[in-house]
């Protein structure tokens, strides 16, 4: 019964600092021998989940903070993509995967957006979404099943404290809302 | 990213390399324009060497596709790597774009 | 003239946390096209860093917290792990490569302890190491020069505004010094 | 770290595999400290599936050698990873640990 083990990581607002979690998060998938593919997909959600953060929560603004935890248990990998900005709207999320499929006589189907979220939804297994309006905190939480065990082989850790949160305060000025 | 970029009777061949995210699109999407621009509106877009794309470099290649059909040219897509034949699948983008293992197949459907 | 690119990163002070920290920053590593094998000697000389923070400065309690920042520049990968714990003596880095060899006729020199510094030292080209008795922060600073860049491409995003930082406050009461 | 073990002709091999990092110490030691006093105190470690490996892994081998001597044993290294074995270089514990490429050999050389 390993304890949950945490990172927390964050960046600033910045589309160059996307990669960075992108690939620490794939990083600490890669260090249980997983499917090498598996770690791409994870990557690729997390560097949506961002993106998003970047263009819409932020507006493109540097400056703010980019907040992320990777959550690892014994069956399941989660990543939670927090942020200080402007929430997403209700129901987005829900209907993400309705998305047009291109029409090859036309043009004004191929759309340039609106994928983000459903390629999310494609590579994890579950994903949340939950706006608190009082810390003006927004999480994004995408989780994946582990066929494999990633957590620690030891007893030797057993019986921790409760790990310590860097978790934003919430910043009413940064919350539009 | 990287870029390399020639041309065969009149038709460019672009290969790029490295990762394509949203920190590389302004510049990877002004220079593939620019290349449709001032060629013939034929291109190969060779992603051999792209080890991660997300949904931004998806938008750089419909915007490319765009321009070239407006001057009645075509783009096709050559040697996908795993994660990006997965995004193109997913996002149901071979509707658009024809996909190729070799070149000399995708410069025969261009000539 | 990309500016500078920072990744924090935090895990708490327990063994089976640390190859977090190592393998996410192993995952920032690798986003740059460089010879495999450098990507683990940076994870080598972290995990040893961690370990001697878990180890030496925490007194192998948990509940405390390892801060961690990697500095990406275009010819630079910097790693600072920082801790809110026990000082390390000055002088001992300074010494750390003179190591013994070990005797095979004598099993007393063969040692348990005093490879981690050494280790760090071959794996990164400069190790610091600062102690803010004010603030209650030591920081261990590694850095390794780069061959190739590992800054973003485009001019997308110059002109940022300063990262934010989540560096700990001064916490005297886990500080005995 | 996964840890198999048999035992040939009286002597035990035990294969190493995963990560051996501080996390894993306590177990992994105890076990092969384990392995030790109840055989013949010739061991064989095959590390050839080790990836990873810190100082306190180190440390681990460098117990076991010890309580092998103790009883007039002998412990040898099989199949390095490059980052083991760098590592094992670079503490010169390669003055203490006899290291091959082959089981066969490690084999005869404990015979
Ligand atoms: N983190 C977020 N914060 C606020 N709004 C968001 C966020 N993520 C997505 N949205 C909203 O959901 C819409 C769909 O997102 P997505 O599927 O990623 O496509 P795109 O980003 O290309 O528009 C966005 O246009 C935006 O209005
Ligand atoms: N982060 C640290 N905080 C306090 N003391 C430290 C720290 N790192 C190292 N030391 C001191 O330096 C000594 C040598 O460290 P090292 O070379 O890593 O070997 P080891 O950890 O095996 O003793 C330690 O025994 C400890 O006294």
């Amino acid at each position: 019964m390993a304890a949950i083990r945490t990172l927390s990581l964050m960046i600033e607002s910045r589309a160059d600092c996307i990669e960075l979690i992108g690939g620490a998060v794939h990083g600490v998938f890669d260090l249980a021998p997983l499917p090498a593919g598996d770690g791409t997909r994870l990557e690729l959600a997390v560097t949506e989940a961002i993106n998003n953060v970047v263009e819409h929560a932020y507006d493109n603004q540097p400056g703010h903070r980019i907040l992320v935890e990777c959550w690892l248990e014994s069956d399941r990998f989660s990543v939670l993509v927090c942020d200080e900005g402007k929430a997403m709207e209700p129901l987005i999320l829900a209907t993400a995967r309705d998305f047009q499929t291109p029409d090859p006589a036309d043009p004004d189907t191929w759309g340039n957006r609106g994928r983000g979220l459903a390629i999310i939804q494609s590579c994890v297994d579950t994903v949340e979404y939950a706006s608190d309006r009082d810390r003006g905190l927004n999480t994004l939480k995408m989780s994946k099943r582990l066929n494999q065990s990633v957590s620690g082989q030891t007893d030797a850790n057993a019986g921790q404290a409760a790990v310590p949160s860097h978790r934003p305060k919430s910043q009413a000025d940064r919350h539009p809302e | 990213m990287i870029l390399a970029h020639r041309t065969v009777e009149g038709i460019d061949i672009v290969a790029l390399s490295g990762r394509l995210v949203m920190a590389d699109v302004p510049e990877v999407r002004r220079r593939l324009l620019q290349i449709v621009e001032q060629g013939s509106g034929k291109l190969v877009l060779n992603l051999e060497g792209v080890g991660f794309m997300d949904s931004s470099g998806l938008s750089v290649l419909v915007s490319v596709l765009k321009s070239a059909r407006i001057k009645n040219g075509e783009v096709v897509l050559l040697g996908l790597t795993p994660i990006v034949r997965s995004l193109i699948e997913l996002t149901r983008l071979q509707q658009i774009f024809e996909i190729f293992e070799d070149e000399t197949a995708a410069l025969a459907r261009l000539r």
